[in-house]
Protein backbone atom coordinates (compact mmCIF):
# COMPACT_ATOMS: atom_id res chain seq x y z
CA UNK A 1 0.00 0.00 0.00
CA UNK A 2 1.83 3.41 -1.21
CA UNK A 3 -0.67 5.87 0.67
CA UNK A 4 0.30 7.60 3.97
CA UNK A 5 -1.51 6.87 7.13
CA UNK A 6 -1.98 10.26 9.41
CA UNK A 7 -0.24 9.87 12.24
CA UNK A 8 -2.74 9.13 15.42
CA UNK A 9 -2.47 9.95 19.21
CA UNK A 10 -0.72 7.32 20.41
CA UNK A 11 0.03 8.46 24.30
CA UNK A 12 -2.83 8.56 26.81
CA UNK A 13 -2.62 9.59 30.60
CA UNK A 14 -2.15 6.53 32.80
CA UNK A 15 -3.42 2.83 32.59
CA UNK A 16 -5.31 1.75 29.24
CA UNK A 17 -8.88 0.27 30.55
CA UNK A 18 -10.80 -2.66 29.22
CA UNK A 19 -13.60 -0.65 29.03
CA UNK A 20 -11.55 1.84 26.08
CA UNK A 21 -10.57 -1.93 24.40
CA UNK A 22 -13.82 -2.63 24.40
CA UNK A 23 -15.20 0.62 22.85
CA UNK A 24 -12.01 -0.43 20.23
CA UNK A 25 -13.19 -3.60 19.42
CA UNK A 26 -17.14 -2.25 18.83
CA UNK A 27 -15.89 0.28 16.42
CA UNK A 28 -14.64 -2.30 14.04
CA UNK A 29 -17.53 -4.26 13.81
CA UNK A 30 -18.71 -2.20 10.85
CA UNK A 31 -15.80 -2.92 8.70
CA UNK A 32 -16.66 -6.50 7.47
CA UNK A 33 -13.58 -7.03 5.36
CA UNK A 34 -11.92 -7.64 8.62
CA UNK A 35 -11.82 -11.56 9.58
CA UNK A 36 -9.14 -11.31 12.58
CA UNK A 37 -8.33 -9.22 15.12
CA UNK A 38 -4.75 -9.42 16.93
CA UNK A 39 -4.46 -6.94 20.00
CA UNK A 40 -1.17 -7.06 22.46
CA UNK A 41 -1.64 -5.64 26.05
CA UNK A 42 1.11 -5.06 28.79
CA UNK A 43 0.63 -5.44 31.99
CA UNK A 44 2.46 -4.23 34.48
CA UNK A 45 3.66 -7.49 36.78
CA UNK A 46 4.44 -6.95 41.06
CA UNK A 47 8.35 -8.49 40.07
CA UNK A 48 9.78 -8.76 43.21
CA UNK A 49 13.01 -6.95 43.38
CA UNK A 50 15.47 -5.59 45.89
CA UNK A 51 14.04 -3.95 48.59
CA UNK A 52 10.10 -5.06 47.82
CA UNK A 53 7.71 -5.24 45.24
CA UNK A 54 6.83 -3.69 42.30
CA UNK A 55 3.82 -1.20 42.62
CA UNK A 56 3.79 0.30 39.47
CA UNK A 57 5.77 1.94 36.45
CA UNK A 58 5.97 5.96 35.79
CA UNK A 59 6.17 6.13 32.22
CA UNK A 60 8.07 9.45 30.77
CA UNK A 61 8.72 9.58 27.15
CA UNK A 62 10.46 12.00 24.51
CA UNK A 63 7.08 12.55 22.67
CA UNK A 64 8.08 14.28 19.99
CA UNK A 65 11.07 11.53 18.79
CA UNK A 66 7.96 8.40 19.92
CA UNK A 67 5.25 9.84 17.96
CA UNK A 68 7.83 9.69 15.03
CA UNK A 69 8.61 6.18 15.77
CA UNK A 70 5.19 5.11 16.40
CA UNK A 71 4.26 6.64 12.42
CA UNK A 72 7.31 4.43 10.96
CA UNK A 73 6.05 1.37 12.56
CA UNK A 74 2.71 2.32 11.71
CA UNK A 75 4.01 2.84 7.87
CA UNK A 76 6.11 -0.20 7.42
CA UNK A 77 3.60 -2.74 9.24
CA UNK A 78 1.26 -1.39 6.63
CA UNK A 79 3.97 -1.92 3.84
CA UNK A 80 4.88 -5.20 5.01
CA UNK A 81 1.13 -7.31 6.02
CA UNK A 82 -2.26 -6.92 5.25
CA UNK A 83 -3.85 -4.99 7.20
CA UNK A 84 -7.31 -3.06 7.79
CA UNK A 85 -6.50 -1.25 10.93
CA UNK A 86 -3.54 -0.82 13.54
CA UNK A 87 -3.98 1.00 16.51
CA UNK A 88 -1.36 1.71 19.01
CA UNK A 89 -1.98 2.98 22.48
CA UNK A 90 0.58 3.63 25.25
CA UNK A 91 0.71 4.99 28.95
CA UNK A 92 2.30 7.73 30.19
CA UNK A 93 2.67 8.80 33.82
CA UNK A 94 2.17 6.22 36.62
CA UNK A 95 0.49 3.09 35.68
CA UNK A 96 0.02 0.75 38.92
CA UNK A 97 0.69 -2.91 39.43
CA UNK A 98 -1.71 -5.06 37.10
CA UNK A 99 -2.90 -2.38 35.05
CA UNK A 100 -2.64 -2.20 31.33
CA UNK A 101 0.30 0.28 29.84
CA UNK A 102 0.41 -0.87 26.03
CA UNK A 103 -2.65 -2.14 23.76
CA UNK A 104 -1.80 -2.61 19.97
CA UNK A 105 -4.76 -3.64 18.03
CA UNK A 106 -4.30 -5.28 14.82
CA UNK A 107 -7.28 -6.24 11.94
CA UNK A 108 -6.62 -8.32 8.84
CA UNK A 109 -8.84 -9.75 6.41
CA UNK A 110 -7.21 -12.83 7.45
CA UNK A 111 -5.56 -14.35 11.07
CA UNK A 112 -1.79 -14.52 9.79
CA UNK A 113 -0.95 -10.65 8.71
CA UNK A 114 -2.46 -10.23 11.95
CA UNK A 115 -0.40 -12.26 14.16
CA UNK A 116 2.53 -11.22 12.44
CA UNK A 117 1.88 -8.02 12.34
CA UNK A 118 0.98 -7.84 16.22
CA UNK A 119 4.35 -9.48 16.67
CA UNK A 120 6.40 -6.97 14.48
CA UNK A 121 4.39 -3.84 15.47
CA UNK A 122 5.29 -4.70 19.96
CA UNK A 123 9.11 -5.49 19.08
CA UNK A 124 9.34 -2.25 17.24
CA UNK A 125 7.92 -0.44 19.96
CA UNK A 126 10.19 -2.33 22.29
CA UNK A 127 13.29 -1.82 20.80
CA UNK A 128 12.25 2.00 19.38
CA UNK A 129 10.56 3.76 21.20
CA UNK A 130 11.82 6.28 23.57
CA UNK A 131 9.77 5.64 26.86
CA UNK A 132 11.11 5.50 30.09
CA UNK A 133 9.76 3.56 32.67
CA UNK A 134 10.52 3.88 37.01
CA UNK A 135 8.97 0.86 38.36
CA UNK A 136 8.29 1.67 41.71
CA UNK A 137 9.56 -0.17 44.53
CA UNK A 138 8.42 -1.08 47.98
CA UNK A 139 6.31 1.21 50.41
CA UNK A 140 9.05 2.62 50.92
CA UNK A 141 9.39 5.35 47.57
CA UNK A 142 12.18 2.84 46.21
CA UNK A 143 12.31 2.93 42.67
CA UNK A 144 14.10 1.47 39.65
CA UNK A 145 14.65 2.27 36.28
CA UNK A 146 13.32 -0.59 33.76
CA UNK A 147 15.20 -1.48 30.85
CA UNK A 148 13.92 -3.85 27.53
CA UNK A 149 15.15 -6.90 26.64
CA UNK B 1 26.56 26.93 17.65
CA UNK B 2 23.60 26.24 19.63
CA UNK B 3 22.23 23.22 20.59
CA UNK B 4 19.25 22.31 22.51
CA UNK B 5 20.02 19.32 24.72
CA UNK B 6 17.56 16.97 26.60
CA UNK B 7 18.26 14.13 29.11
CA UNK B 8 15.75 11.63 29.42
CA UNK B 9 14.92 9.18 32.50
CA UNK B 10 17.84 8.36 34.34
CA UNK B 11 20.34 10.68 33.11
CA UNK B 12 18.01 13.72 33.55
CA UNK B 13 18.76 12.34 37.25
CA UNK B 14 22.55 11.93 36.66
CA UNK B 15 23.06 15.62 34.96
CA UNK B 16 20.20 17.15 37.71
CA UNK B 17 18.52 18.73 35.08
CA UNK B 18 15.89 18.11 31.90
CA UNK B 19 17.10 20.24 29.26
CA UNK B 20 19.48 23.03 28.84
CA UNK B 21 21.05 25.55 25.64
CA UNK B 22 24.25 24.18 24.89
CA UNK B 23 26.96 26.50 23.46
CA UNK B 24 29.52 25.50 21.14
CA UNK B 25 31.61 26.80 18.37
CA UNK B 26 32.59 24.70 15.22
CA UNK B 27 30.99 21.73 13.61
CA UNK B 28 30.86 18.40 16.23
CA UNK B 29 30.27 15.34 15.64
CA UNK B 30 27.81 13.09 17.59
CA UNK B 31 31.02 11.76 19.43
CA UNK B 32 32.63 15.18 19.74
CA UNK B 33 29.64 15.73 21.53
CA UNK B 34 29.49 12.38 23.53
CA UNK B 35 33.23 13.30 24.99
CA UNK B 36 31.96 16.89 26.09
CA UNK B 37 29.03 15.78 27.95
CA UNK B 38 30.91 13.01 29.44
CA UNK B 39 33.33 15.58 30.23
CA UNK B 40 30.59 17.78 32.13
CA UNK B 41 28.84 14.89 33.81
CA UNK B 42 31.19 12.67 34.28
CA UNK B 43 28.56 10.33 35.84
CA UNK B 44 27.32 9.86 32.57
CA UNK B 45 30.26 7.13 32.12
CA UNK B 46 29.22 4.17 33.84
CA UNK B 47 25.64 4.56 31.89
CA UNK B 48 24.00 3.50 28.71
CA UNK B 49 22.84 5.92 26.56
CA UNK B 50 22.43 6.86 22.86
CA UNK B 51 22.22 10.39 21.50
CA UNK B 52 19.23 11.01 19.05
CA UNK B 53 19.87 14.46 16.51
CA UNK B 54 16.96 16.09 15.67
CA UNK B 55 14.73 12.60 16.63
CA UNK B 56 16.78 10.38 15.29
CA UNK B 57 19.35 8.10 16.97
CA UNK B 58 22.72 8.95 15.44
CA UNK B 59 25.88 7.28 14.92
CA UNK B 60 28.80 9.02 16.37
CA UNK B 61 30.38 10.09 13.39
CA UNK B 62 27.65 11.77 12.12
CA UNK B 63 28.02 15.73 11.91
CA UNK B 64 25.60 17.66 14.00
CA UNK B 65 24.34 20.56 12.55
CA UNK B 66 24.08 23.84 14.36
CA UNK B 67 20.75 24.38 15.95
CA UNK B 68 19.88 21.04 16.52
CA UNK B 69 18.15 19.54 19.17
CA UNK B 70 20.43 16.62 20.93
CA UNK B 71 18.43 14.00 23.07
CA UNK B 72 19.97 11.86 25.63
CA UNK B 73 18.39 8.14 25.71
CA UNK B 74 18.70 6.07 28.86
CA UNK B 75 17.63 2.43 27.21
CA UNK B 76 13.87 1.71 26.44
CA UNK B 77 11.43 0.38 28.65
CA UNK B 78 8.60 0.81 26.70
CA UNK B 79 5.61 -1.63 26.29
CA UNK C 1 3.55 -27.88 34.42
CA UNK C 2 2.23 -31.41 35.21
CA UNK C 3 -1.11 -30.17 36.68
CA UNK C 4 -4.49 -31.30 34.71
CA UNK C 5 -6.34 -27.88 33.65
CA UNK C 6 -9.88 -28.51 34.25
CA UNK C 7 -12.32 -28.49 31.31
CA UNK C 8 -13.88 -25.25 30.64
CA UNK C 9 -17.17 -24.01 28.95
CA UNK C 10 -16.15 -23.48 25.27
CA UNK C 11 -19.27 -22.55 23.45
CA UNK C 12 -21.61 -19.81 24.33
CA UNK C 13 -24.59 -18.52 22.07
CA UNK C 14 -24.45 -16.20 19.51
CA UNK C 15 -21.72 -13.92 19.00
CA UNK C 16 -19.36 -12.70 21.90
CA UNK C 17 -19.52 -9.31 22.85
CA UNK C 18 -16.98 -6.66 23.01
CA UNK C 19 -18.17 -6.09 26.62
CA UNK C 20 -17.71 -10.00 27.12
CA UNK C 21 -13.70 -9.27 26.06
CA UNK C 22 -13.70 -6.13 28.33
CA UNK C 23 -14.76 -8.49 31.50
CA UNK C 24 -12.29 -11.24 30.78
CA UNK C 25 -9.63 -8.48 30.39
CA UNK C 26 -10.65 -6.91 33.95
CA UNK C 27 -10.77 -10.25 35.77
CA UNK C 28 -7.16 -10.57 35.03
CA UNK C 29 -5.81 -7.58 36.76
CA UNK C 30 -5.50 -9.09 39.53
CA UNK C 31 -3.17 -11.46 38.50
CA UNK C 32 -0.44 -9.51 38.76
CA UNK C 33 2.25 -11.96 37.51
CA UNK C 34 0.57 -11.27 33.90
CA UNK C 35 2.94 -9.01 32.10
CA UNK C 36 1.26 -10.06 28.25
CA UNK C 37 -1.92 -10.73 26.99
CA UNK C 38 -2.43 -11.75 23.74
CA UNK C 39 -5.90 -11.95 22.55
CA UNK C 40 -7.03 -13.66 19.23
CA UNK C 41 -10.51 -12.48 17.61
CA UNK C 42 -12.27 -13.95 14.61
CA UNK C 43 -14.90 -11.70 12.84
CA UNK C 44 -17.10 -12.39 10.21
CA UNK C 45 -16.57 -11.22 6.94
CA UNK C 46 -19.22 -9.76 4.40
CA UNK C 47 -17.40 -12.17 1.51
CA UNK C 48 -18.90 -11.65 -2.04
CA UNK C 49 -19.84 -15.27 -2.83
CA UNK C 50 -22.09 -16.27 -5.84
CA UNK C 51 -25.65 -15.16 -5.14
CA UNK C 52 -24.88 -12.33 -3.07
CA UNK C 53 -22.37 -11.36 0.35
CA UNK C 54 -22.15 -13.05 3.32
CA UNK C 55 -24.61 -11.87 5.81
CA UNK C 56 -23.83 -14.40 8.78
CA UNK C 57 -22.54 -17.89 9.77
CA UNK C 58 -24.58 -20.05 11.53
CA UNK C 59 -22.18 -22.36 13.45
CA UNK C 60 -23.04 -25.82 14.62
CA UNK C 61 -20.55 -28.67 16.87
CA UNK C 62 -20.00 -32.14 17.54
CA UNK C 63 -20.04 -30.82 20.86
CA UNK C 64 -18.75 -33.12 23.05
CA UNK C 65 -15.39 -34.04 20.74
CA UNK C 66 -14.92 -30.15 20.31
CA UNK C 67 -14.73 -30.10 24.08
CA UNK C 68 -12.54 -33.13 24.35
CA UNK C 69 -10.29 -31.36 21.66
CA UNK C 70 -10.59 -27.97 23.17
CA UNK C 71 -9.18 -29.69 26.43
CA UNK C 72 -6.25 -31.06 24.51
CA UNK C 73 -5.27 -27.93 23.02
CA UNK C 74 -5.35 -26.41 26.52
CA UNK C 75 -3.21 -29.17 28.05
CA UNK C 76 -0.93 -28.96 25.01
CA UNK C 77 -0.65 -25.28 25.48
CA UNK C 78 0.03 -25.20 29.06
CA UNK C 79 2.76 -27.73 28.66
CA UNK C 80 4.84 -26.14 25.49
CA UNK C 81 4.54 -22.18 26.90
CA UNK C 82 4.92 -20.44 29.90
CA UNK C 83 1.18 -19.37 30.30
CA UNK C 84 -0.68 -18.07 33.61
CA UNK C 85 -4.10 -18.09 31.86
CA UNK C 86 -5.64 -19.61 29.09
CA UNK C 87 -9.50 -18.94 27.63
CA UNK C 88 -11.01 -20.02 24.24
CA UNK C 89 -14.74 -19.09 23.42
CA UNK C 90 -16.38 -20.09 20.54
CA UNK C 91 -20.15 -19.27 18.84
CA UNK C 92 -22.43 -21.57 18.33
CA UNK C 93 -25.55 -20.67 16.23
CA UNK C 94 -25.71 -17.66 13.96
CA UNK C 95 -23.39 -14.93 14.06
CA UNK C 96 -23.94 -11.99 11.84
CA UNK C 97 -21.20 -10.24 9.58
CA UNK C 98 -18.88 -8.15 11.55
CA UNK C 99 -19.36 -9.81 14.73
CA UNK C 100 -17.21 -12.10 16.40
CA UNK C 101 -17.19 -15.77 16.69
CA UNK C 102 -13.79 -16.66 18.46
CA UNK C 103 -12.14 -15.75 21.69
CA UNK C 104 -8.37 -16.65 22.40
CA UNK C 105 -7.32 -15.28 25.73
CA UNK C 106 -3.63 -16.17 26.39
CA UNK C 107 -1.87 -14.34 29.72
CA UNK C 108 1.79 -15.14 30.24
CA UNK C 109 4.41 -13.16 32.42
CA UNK C 110 6.05 -12.57 28.91
CA UNK C 111 5.01 -11.61 25.61
CA UNK C 112 6.75 -14.64 23.57
CA UNK C 113 4.51 -17.04 25.45
CA UNK C 114 1.41 -15.07 24.72
CA UNK C 115 2.29 -14.52 21.00
CA UNK C 116 3.62 -18.37 20.36
CA UNK C 117 0.66 -19.66 22.37
CA UNK C 118 -2.13 -17.47 20.79
CA UNK C 119 -0.91 -18.30 17.25
CA UNK C 120 -0.68 -22.23 18.17
CA UNK C 121 -3.70 -22.27 19.58
CA UNK C 122 -5.92 -20.76 16.96
CA UNK C 123 -4.02 -22.79 14.23
CA UNK C 124 -4.76 -25.91 16.45
CA UNK C 125 -9.12 -24.97 16.70
CA UNK C 126 -9.12 -24.06 12.96
CA UNK C 127 -7.75 -27.63 12.08
CA UNK C 128 -8.59 -29.76 14.93
CA UNK C 129 -11.99 -28.82 16.72
CA UNK C 130 -15.15 -30.23 14.61
CA UNK C 131 -17.34 -27.11 14.40
CA UNK C 132 -19.32 -26.53 10.95
CA UNK C 133 -20.12 -23.28 9.54
CA UNK C 134 -23.06 -22.24 7.16
CA UNK C 135 -22.35 -19.06 5.13
CA UNK C 136 -25.78 -17.08 4.67
CA UNK C 137 -25.31 -15.47 1.53
CA UNK C 138 -27.86 -12.65 -0.03
CA UNK C 139 -30.98 -12.38 1.13
CA UNK C 140 -32.47 -15.58 -0.28
CA UNK C 141 -31.90 -18.06 1.91
CA UNK C 142 -28.74 -19.57 -0.02
CA UNK C 143 -26.19 -20.71 2.02
CA UNK C 144 -23.02 -22.38 1.42
CA UNK C 145 -20.48 -24.68 3.76
CA UNK C 146 -17.17 -22.85 4.93
CA UNK C 147 -13.89 -24.58 5.12
CA UNK C 148 -11.22 -23.95 6.39
CA UNK C 149 -7.83 -23.48 5.02
CA UNK D 1 -23.22 -54.76 16.88
CA UNK D 2 -24.66 -51.90 17.17
CA UNK D 3 -23.08 -48.11 16.49
CA UNK D 4 -24.49 -44.59 16.75
CA UNK D 5 -23.94 -43.09 13.74
CA UNK D 6 -24.27 -39.08 13.45
CA UNK D 7 -23.75 -36.84 10.40
CA UNK D 8 -22.79 -33.37 10.75
CA UNK D 9 -22.89 -29.69 9.10
CA UNK D 10 -23.80 -30.34 5.27
CA UNK D 11 -23.25 -34.18 5.43
CA UNK D 12 -26.64 -33.83 7.27
CA UNK D 13 -28.80 -32.92 3.98
CA UNK D 14 -27.01 -35.34 2.33
CA UNK D 15 -27.93 -38.01 4.44
CA UNK D 16 -31.10 -36.43 4.74
CA UNK D 17 -30.56 -36.99 8.82
CA UNK D 18 -28.71 -36.24 11.92
CA UNK D 19 -28.08 -39.52 13.07
CA UNK D 20 -29.02 -43.21 13.48
CA UNK D 21 -28.53 -46.26 14.68
CA UNK D 22 -27.15 -49.06 12.79
CA UNK D 23 -26.98 -52.96 12.95
CA UNK D 24 -24.46 -54.91 11.92
CA UNK D 25 -23.23 -58.06 12.48
CA UNK D 26 -19.15 -58.85 12.87
CA UNK D 27 -16.59 -56.16 13.11
CA UNK D 28 -15.63 -53.53 10.96
CA UNK D 29 -12.89 -51.56 10.31
CA UNK D 30 -13.56 -47.85 9.90
CA UNK D 31 -12.29 -48.54 5.85
CA UNK D 32 -15.25 -50.93 6.10
CA UNK D 33 -17.70 -48.71 7.21
CA UNK D 34 -16.77 -45.66 4.99
CA UNK D 35 -17.70 -48.49 2.20
CA UNK D 36 -21.11 -49.36 3.82
CA UNK D 37 -22.12 -45.84 4.00
CA UNK D 38 -21.39 -44.65 0.49
CA UNK D 39 -23.06 -47.66 -0.61
CA UNK D 40 -25.90 -46.78 1.09
CA UNK D 41 -26.18 -43.13 0.93
CA UNK D 42 -23.88 -42.61 -2.39
CA UNK D 43 -24.27 -38.63 -2.68
CA UNK D 44 -21.31 -39.26 0.03
CA UNK D 45 -18.86 -40.04 -2.31
CA UNK D 46 -18.46 -36.61 -3.58
CA UNK D 47 -17.83 -35.30 -0.33
CA UNK D 48 -14.71 -34.73 1.84
CA UNK D 49 -15.53 -35.73 5.18
CA UNK D 50 -13.20 -37.88 7.99
CA UNK D 51 -14.87 -40.38 10.84
CA UNK D 52 -14.87 -40.02 14.50
CA UNK D 53 -14.68 -43.12 16.50
CA UNK D 54 -15.45 -42.08 19.96
CA UNK D 55 -14.75 -39.03 19.18
CA UNK D 56 -11.62 -39.58 17.81
CA UNK D 57 -10.49 -39.47 14.29
CA UNK D 58 -9.51 -42.69 12.77
CA UNK D 59 -7.97 -43.98 10.39
CA UNK D 60 -9.68 -46.30 7.82
CA UNK D 61 -7.37 -49.23 9.36
CA UNK D 62 -8.94 -48.60 12.88
CA UNK D 63 -11.40 -51.97 14.33
CA UNK D 64 -14.44 -50.20 15.23
CA UNK D 65 -15.93 -51.49 18.76
CA UNK D 66 -19.19 -52.66 19.36
CA UNK D 67 -21.38 -49.66 20.86
CA UNK D 68 -19.33 -47.00 19.49
CA UNK D 69 -20.16 -43.51 17.89
CA UNK D 70 -19.41 -42.86 15.17
CA UNK D 71 -19.47 -39.60 13.77
CA UNK D 72 -18.70 -38.22 10.15
CA UNK D 73 -17.74 -34.88 9.91
CA UNK D 74 -17.27 -33.07 7.15
CA UNK D 75 -14.49 -29.99 6.68
CA UNK D 76 -14.12 -28.18 9.85
CA UNK D 77 -14.91 -23.92 9.92
CA UNK D 78 -14.27 -23.45 13.46
CA UNK D 79 -12.93 -19.61 14.21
Amino acid sequence: MEKEHKPRKVFVEGPISPDFIAKSIASHQSKTNIGAHAIFLGQIRADEKEGGVVSGIEYTAYEEMANDVFHEIREAAFARFELTCLHIYHSLGLVPTGEISLFVFVSSPHRRAAFEASEFIVEEIKNNAPIFGKELVGEGGDFRWKENR
Amino acid sequence: MGLHVQYYGMLAEVTGQAEENWLEDGRLTVGDFRRLVTDKYPELLGKKFKIAVNRRISEDSSPIDPQSEIALLPPFAGG
